[in-house]
């Protein structure tokens, strides 16, 4: 039973950094009908951008509260600078293209993206600051928690938390959500867009930023070329919860890594990532628009 | 002249290649409702995108209340006090009605109760339906909706395309009605129609254009009696 | 085999809740020309997006020939005979006008699976008849000049008459037409009518949605009213003209007219 | 303007047919790779620039072809000639089997199905199953052609095979192209619902389209393991399956001449700035940016109407 | 002229690009001194990435290219994958491959200069069995050639010894994730948990082995030994052990001392392992028969290398058996200190 709770401890905690990864996806193609993905090397970008801020300014070895904020806010800072950046340069251009002109603009981004992660932090895994949260851990009834678990399960769901709320009450939020549909429009009622897609990327940038932070101080070893592997989970969780959908990436994320760390656990191996595509092709063919994704008929 | 709330001068507007209009000149004075007429293609809805800053005019300017536009977007003539309610109504599908009319009045700090009051009351199907999905409204009914969420900014100039496209006879009067109430309180309104008489009727002046020109200007009633006009576009039959 | 061609009897269509249609019949005889009208939103498009199978009713049937055809597929619909045009025009816009009315010859073609690897005589002829057809079509609609514009390029008007090629194409025998004349000008619309009584006059059968009175009232021989789902009315042009309960839901009194 | 465009054709024809004769045998391994990924390349373009079928998978046919090569010759010992067949029916109905349940998925889901059925096919090879994949390190030692005792085992006859079976691949497209089973991928590509009420069978078209592109990649995939003698997994990762992707829209999605040149830009050039090792990738992303911002719809976009002379006359 | 086929980007960066400045540094001294033969050394370098399908492509350029020798790669699987080209253009190849396969063709062109993964098996097996006596064993690999390889022979001679495997397992390399195996380990209570993989997956292993609190002893094969398990595994690196050859810093042979030396002037860091050593022993090897036969061509440089005893090496004297393994092994087991040095702890 232990093991079992344990497992759910570890498929969470996983599953919540999916989960923020999966947001900036599910956003960014909501507004866009973009699947951004650059959006995983700008996850792994964060991690070394984290390694760099807190290597500049901190001794090796602190752990202070002000080190953790000022890591994780200058972090995100850049991070959705340089997600900005992207779509001006790599998007925008674009927005009139063809669907999947776009798509290849951002595979380009993302080579672009890990490229220069290894160029300038070489092609080494790094160790990031093993300091950076406290080491304590908690056992419960036979079960693990460490510090940097209870941060990333608590951290992420304040976001997460927030975010929907931004979304579905503020006046900012709705507008997204009408430049998702019809950006002439939006533009028809007063809706600065390019300002609007601005906002979408700051904050799914942020959001994938403060994942790599997480992911750097939960493995330690970050290496430039693994935004990919989080950007495709994320990418299979934002599409599992109904792509587009705020709600249904938090799912997403959460429900891949619980299931995931089952099958590992329980199954196989081996096999988990077999396993993880197959719930997801059984998913989609019962519901082809993913869990929460709303099957909205096309009125002709 | 003062009194002008827009003066569009020389217009010039190409899709590519394709020039849509080629110079046209065409003003709209405080209180007034005037109508653009002409055949499908003639390039009013191109006209009426320039002005509201959605296409970049090739060349030419276009004036509102003293300023030029051409250098703005779309969001900030908004801002200024125009809105435009564009041809194929183009409401938000996935909001519902009331955010779609909130999304109307953004550019206000808070939406303003007595025009919401207002909309639902000269167009009651929208109070109806006002938690509904707007994707899911028909046709007339994303016709009122688009119309009720361009006033919603309370404009100055309130531009309508072909508001009375694909509407029945019924609702395509209650319509004109509500686009007489509006200007009668007092805002201006630029109307392009299908619809000829009906538009005219409703209209203090009119102009017709053609392949991207002007080809005729006057008030209504010289162009309902025009006979070249009762030909093109009125259909004199038999 | 009954007497009518398509019958639709007591169908309901449900939207989470909504009640687009509401225990609606009608019956449409061969080669009539059959027009519908209501409010906006009365649930005509909702109607004849159920006859094309985009939508299943939840209840009822509709027959053709006599067959129950609720809930087939919309490609197995047009295998049947029933095309139609949309109420907002959906042409395969970046595709030359021939293209898209090659299109409607699709059914008709007697190529066999392996012609998209091979090509065979048998292959060729059907091919050449195939384009030959569309030829005749542009010529009938008047679009040979844009045989390889692509259609996204022209005009609404155009755009509308290369639809109506288009399901024509297939070689109907019920052509749906939705809102045909909607966008059109009054001599646009003078020269449609004219249009829409040659194809009658090829034998298609016609249902035909409209809001332009003058047009269905001169066209259709049957019409049925159709308000919030459900018949007000139906009957012959004159007849329907007439009802007040007509009158009051969808043309609207004189005097308000006037008054406006 | 015919003329024109059949000139380039007949001479890069001729240039491709007399290629061998003068580069040496690296280069021309980079040629016979070409000539097979065109291959590969021009069979994801049934499927994503006709059908208009987001795939991101293509790679797992075009394994297929290949280790359905390998495996018959390696572990069971039959001709290569013979596994000519079956692997082109194996992908084929592997194909059928899997993309039929998913079919109706719309854009994007399908994508990642697509996706997810690669990384199962990857999953399936590593872990060796039944014994026969080789794992990880994948299958050695792949026969070369045997025919009437001659050995087809050069580079250069390697050269020739891939240059027929570009010479087929082609012929087959065009046959496509001009059939009403490539029109109606154009017409559900492009309007789905109209192209139904048209008659046309969204399921049936789009599984053509997979079926027809599934068997080209997989001849496609057999003669790239006979050219390697050698196959292992990750040649047919999803990497490789983000590149025939990449290589469709980058050349001009249903284009012939794009598609040639998306396959050109994205595999031969990468090879030519192999010098440049680290710095390579970044360029390249860079340039991917660039050929989607100043060519949206491709290099060489594909340009309808394909019709008929007779019908063209009356047209302006 | 000489070919280094190695993996200077992707996952083993490091240790590919280590090997290209060994072979680098070698060439020069070389070269200072005339060269050999009287002409000058050229170093073609080809990145395989670490992957076959790179390495088939290198295979063919460098045999273009026209090399006597390619030295590398790094990986097994991209060894292999390259193996048949040398072989069929007459191409000495030599690398630190430990696949037991890599040796199964016999090709002549192939020397490896390493040891064989069944000798690190049998040590292990020995090491577990006899010396540690542990009762619950649970061997984890990843998918990687090598590792597979090394796992399975280890598997093998553990059983061959009786032992009690609770658990075989793959994990797959770069997950960085492994919480979820190690918490179905943790439910067995194993005494030990051996890793055949790299030391990028065998550093978070430990450290999210100690996280879950894990008991059992960790102890990981050759290719754990780089600085980076240190750090990955952070504090709990303290207390594992490595089985390992020595490593280049406790190499007791001179020439090695000022191989490292030379070497860290020149990049100022110190070689990635043992492994990229090896390599450069392979190099010196066919250096020194080239001089000794006086030949450049291949067939006979070969034999004379096949008949080659005892060569002083950076890694230690250096012999060839007739189907191209080298001799030797001097496995040992190291025992991470708490200031990350080793402790040799079984011989
Ligand atoms: N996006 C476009 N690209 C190219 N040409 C266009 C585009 N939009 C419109 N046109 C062309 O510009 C001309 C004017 O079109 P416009 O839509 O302004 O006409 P309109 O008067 O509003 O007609 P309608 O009554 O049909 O709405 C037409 O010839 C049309 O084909
Ligand atoms: N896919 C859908 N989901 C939910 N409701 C729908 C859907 N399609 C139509 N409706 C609703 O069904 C009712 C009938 O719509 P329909 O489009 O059939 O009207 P219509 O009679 O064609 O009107 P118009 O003349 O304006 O085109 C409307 O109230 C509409 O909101
Ligand atoms: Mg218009
Ligand atoms: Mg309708």
């Amino acid at each position: 039973m232990d093991i079992f709770l344990q497992q759910m401890v570890n498929g969470l905690t996983i599953g919540s950094l999916y989960a923020l990864v999966a947001l900036g996806y599910t956003m960014v193609y909501g507004v866009m009908r973009l699947i951004n993905f650059a959006h995983g090397d700008l996850v792994a970008f964060s991690a070394f951008v984290g390694l760099s801020v807190y290597g500049s300014l901190f001794s090796e070895g602190t752990t202070s509260l002000l080190a953790v904020v000022s890591v994780f806010l200058l972090s995100a800072l850049v991070v959705a600078f340089v997600g900005v950046l992207l779509e001006r340069l790599a998007y925008r251009p674009l927005r009139t293209a063809p669907r999947l002109s776009a798509v290849v603009s951002a595979l380009g981004a993302g080579l672009v993206i890990q490229n220069s992660v290894m160029l300038i932090w070489g092609p080494n895994m790094k160790i990031f600051p093993t300091d950076f949260f406290p080491s304590t851990l908690w056992s419960v009834g036979g079960i693990v928690i460490t510090f940097t678990q209870v941060m990333i399960l608590s951290l992420s769901s304040v976001l997460m938390v927030g975010l929907y709320f931004f979304i579905n009450q503020t006046k900012i939020g709705t507008a997204i959500r009408a430049v998702a549909i019809d950006q002439d429009a939006a533009k028809l009622m007063g809706i600065n867009v390019n300002r609007i897609v601005m906002i979408i990327f700051i904050i799914g940038s942020a959001l994938g930023a403060v994942a790599g932070l997480f992911i750097g101080a939960y493995y330690r070893g970050i290496t430039f070329d693994m935004g990919w592997m989080y950007g495709l989970n994320a990418f299979v969780a934002a599409i599992m919860g109904g792509i587009g959908n705020i709600p249904g990436a938090m799912l997403g994320g959460l429900l891949l890594g619980l299931f995931n760390a089952m099958i590992t656990g329980y199954i196989s191996t081996q096999w988990a990532e077999t396993f993880t595509f197959v719930l997801l092709i059984v998913i989609l063919v019962f519901r082809p628009t993913g869990i929460l994704g709303e099957k909205v008929a096309e009125k002709v | 002249m003062h009194n002008m709330l827009l003066e569009v001068k020389d217009l010039h507007v190409n899709y590519g290649a394709i020039a849509a209009i080629k110079g046209i000149d065409l003003n709209v004075a405080r209180g007034e409702v005037v109508t653009i007429l002409g055949a499908n293609g003639a390039g009013k809805t191109t006209t009426l995108r320039t002005i509201s800053g959605l296409l970049k005019a090739a060349s030419g300017s276009i004036v509102f209340e003293g300023r030029e536009l051409s250098k703005l977007q779309a969001h900030e003539i908004v801002a200024l006090g125009m809105s435009h309610s564009p041809e194929g109504r183009r409401v938000f599908s996935t909001l519902s009605v009331e955010e779609n009319l909130m999304m109307g009045a953004y550019t206000l700090k808070k939406y303003d109760q007595a025009t919401l009051d207002w909309i639902y009351e000269i167009l009651p199907r929208l109070k109806e339906r006002r938690k509904q999905l707007a994707g899911t409204l028909s046709g007339g009914e994303q016709q009122m909706l688009a119309i009720g969420r361009a006033i919603m900014s309370k404009p100055k100039l309130l531009i309508l395309d072909e508001p009375s496209l694909g509407l029945a006879p019924v609702l395509v009067k209650v319509i004109f009605k509500a686009i007489k109430a509006i200007a009668k309180s007092g805002v201006t309104v630029l109307l392009v129609e299908q619809n000829a008489k009906a538009a005219l009727k409703l209209a203090d002046r009119g102009y017709v254009l053609e392949l991207g020109k002007i080809t005729h200007t006057g008030s209504s009633e010289e162009l309902l009696n025009s006979e070249v006009i009762q030909e093109a576009y009125l259909g004199k039959k038999k | 085999m009954s007497e009518y061609l398509l019958e639709i009897q007591n169908v309901s269509k449900l939207f989470s809740g909504l009640v687009a249609i509401d225990n609606l019949s009608m019956k449409v005889k061969k080669g009539q020309i059959y027009g519908i009208i209501g409010p906006n939103g009365a649930g005509k498009t909702t109607l004849f997006n159920c006859i094309t199978g985009i939508y299943t009713p939840e209840i009822g049937q509709i027959l053709w020939k006599g067959k129950d055809i609720k809930g087939i597929s919309p490609y197995k619909i047009a295998g049947l005979g029933i095309l139609r045009t949309f109420q907002t025009i959906r042409l395969f816009s970046e595709m030359s006008v021939a293209e898209n009315i090659m299109s409607g010859r699709h059914i008709k073609s007697k190529q066999r699976w392996y012609n998209g690897i091979i090509p065979t005589p048998a292959y060729f002829k059907d091919e050449k008849y195939q384009w030959t057809k569309v030829g005749e079509l542009m010529e009938f609609f008047n679009l040979s000049l844009y045989a390889t514009t692509p259609a996204g390029d022209l005009s609404y008007g155009i755009q509308r008459r290369i639809e109506m090629a288009r399901a024509l194409a297939a070689e109907p025998e019920l052509l749906i037409l939705d809102e045909p004349a909607a966008g059109l000008n009054e001599n646009e619309t003078i020269e449609l009518t004219e249009m829409i009584r040659k194809i009658q006059a090829m034998g298609v059968t016609i249902m035909m949605i409209e809001h332009d009175m003058e047009m269905v009232m001169s066209l259709s021989e049957y019409i049925t009213v159709i308000n919030f789902g459900a018949k007000i009315s139906e009957g012959v042009p004159s007849f329907v003209q007439a009802d007040p309960k007509v009158v009051e839901a969808y043309i609207g009194s004189d005097e308000e007219d006037e008054d406006a | 303007m015919m003329n024109k465009t059949g000139l380039i054709a007949l001479l890069l024809l001729g240039f491709a047919g007399l290629y061998p004769l003068f580069v040496d045998s690296a280069w021309l391994a980079v040629g016979t790779t070409f000539l097979v990924f065109a291959c590969v390349a021009f069979s994801q373009d049934i499927i994503l620039g006709r059908a208009g079928v987001f795939h991101m998978g293509h790679a797992m046919f075009f394994g297929l072809g290949a280790y359905t090569t390998a495996i018959l010759n390696v572990q069971f010992g039959w001709a290569i000639l013979a596994t000519w067949i079956p692997s082109v029916v194996i992908p084929m109905a592997c194909a059928f089997a899997l993309v039929a349940p998913i079919i109706h998925l719309r854009g994007d889901y399908l994508l990642v199905a697509t996706i997810g059925f690669n990384i199962i096919f990857i999953q399936i090879l590593e872990n060796d199953v039944f014994g026969l994949t080789g794992g990880p390190n994948g299958l050695f030692g792949i026969d070369v052609v045997h025919v009437f005792g001659y050995d087809f085992s050069s580079q250069i006859h390697m050269y020739y095979m891939a240059f027929i079976l570009l010479g087929i691949t082609l012929f087959i497209m065009r046959s496509l192209d001009r059939s009403k089973f490539g029109r109606a991928m154009f017409y559900i590509h492009k309007d789905d619902i109209a192209a139904q009420s048209m008659g046309i069978s969204l399921r049936y078209y789009k599984l053509y389209a997979f079926i027809l592109g599934a068997g080209i990649a997989g001849a496609a995939g057999s003669m790239f393991s006979v050219q390697y003698s050698a196959v292992s997994p990750e040649a047919f990762n999803v990497t490789q399956s983000i590149m025939f992707f990449t290589i469709v829209l980058v050349g001009g999605s249903a284009s012939l001449p794009g598609v040639l040149i998306g396959t050109f830009v994205m595999f031969v050039l990468p090879e030519v700035f192999r010098e440049f090792e680290t710095a390579r990738y970044l360029v390249f992303g860079v340039a991917m940016i660039l050929t989607m911002i100043l060519r949206p719809r491709g290099i060489w976009p594909v340009k309808f109407g394909n019709i008929p002379s007779f019908l063209k006359k009356g047209a302006k | 002229k000489i070919g280094v086929q190695a993996p200077i980007t992707g996952s083993y960066a490091s240790e590919g690009q280590s090997i290209d400045n060994g072979v680098k540094l070698i060439v020069e001294q070389y070269n200072a001194k005339g060269g050999i033969l009287g002409k000058k050394i050229e170093v073609v370098t080809c990145d395989d990435q670490g992957t076959a399908q790179q390495a088939a492509i290198c295979a063919k350029k460098l045999v273009n290219e026209g090399v006597k020798a390619v030295i590398g790669s790094y990986t097994s699987g991209a060894t292999e994958a390259a193996q048949t080209t040398y072989f069929r253009a007459g191409v000495l190849q030599t690398s630190d491959g430990t696949s037991d396969s890599l040796i199964a063709h016999k090709y002549w062109t192939f020397f490896r200069n390493s040891f064989p993964n069944s000798a690190e098996a049998d040590f292990t097996a020995k090491y577990f069995v006899d010396g540690k006596q542990y009762k619950k064993i649970v061997v984890l690999s990843d998918y990687s050639s090598y590792s597979t390889d090394l796992g399975d022979a280890t598997i093998k001679a553990l059983k061959a010894k009786n032992a009690n495997i609770v658990y075989e397992g793959k994990i797959k390399s770069g997950t960085q994730n492994f919480t979820a195996t190690l918490t179905k380990i943790k439910a067995m209570e194993p005494d030990v948990i051996y890793f055949s993989g790299y030391y990028t997956d065998g550093g978070l292993l430990r450290a999210q082995q100690q996280q879950l609190g894990i008991k059992a002893d960790f102890v990981g094969g050759d290719s754990n030994d780089n600085p980076d398990f240190m750090k990955l595994a952070g504090e709990s690196a303290k207390g594992t052990f490595m089985i390992n050859v020595p490593t280049p810093d406790i190499l007791p042979y001179d020439i090695a001392k000022t191989f490292l030396v030379d070497y860290k002037a020149k990049y100022n860091a110190m070689p990635a392992s043992i492994w990229s050593l090896m390599n450069v022993d392979g190099l010196r090897a066919i250096l020194h028969a080239m001089e000794q036969t006086k030949s450049e061509d291949t067939k006979v440089v070969a034999e004379a290398m096949h008949k080659l005893k005892d060569f002083p090496g950076i890694t230690g004297p250096v012999t060839f058996r007739e189907d191209g393994e080298r001799i030797g092994g001097g496995y040992m087991t190291y025992e991470v200190q708490a200031d990350k040095s080793y402790k040799i702890v079984y011989q």
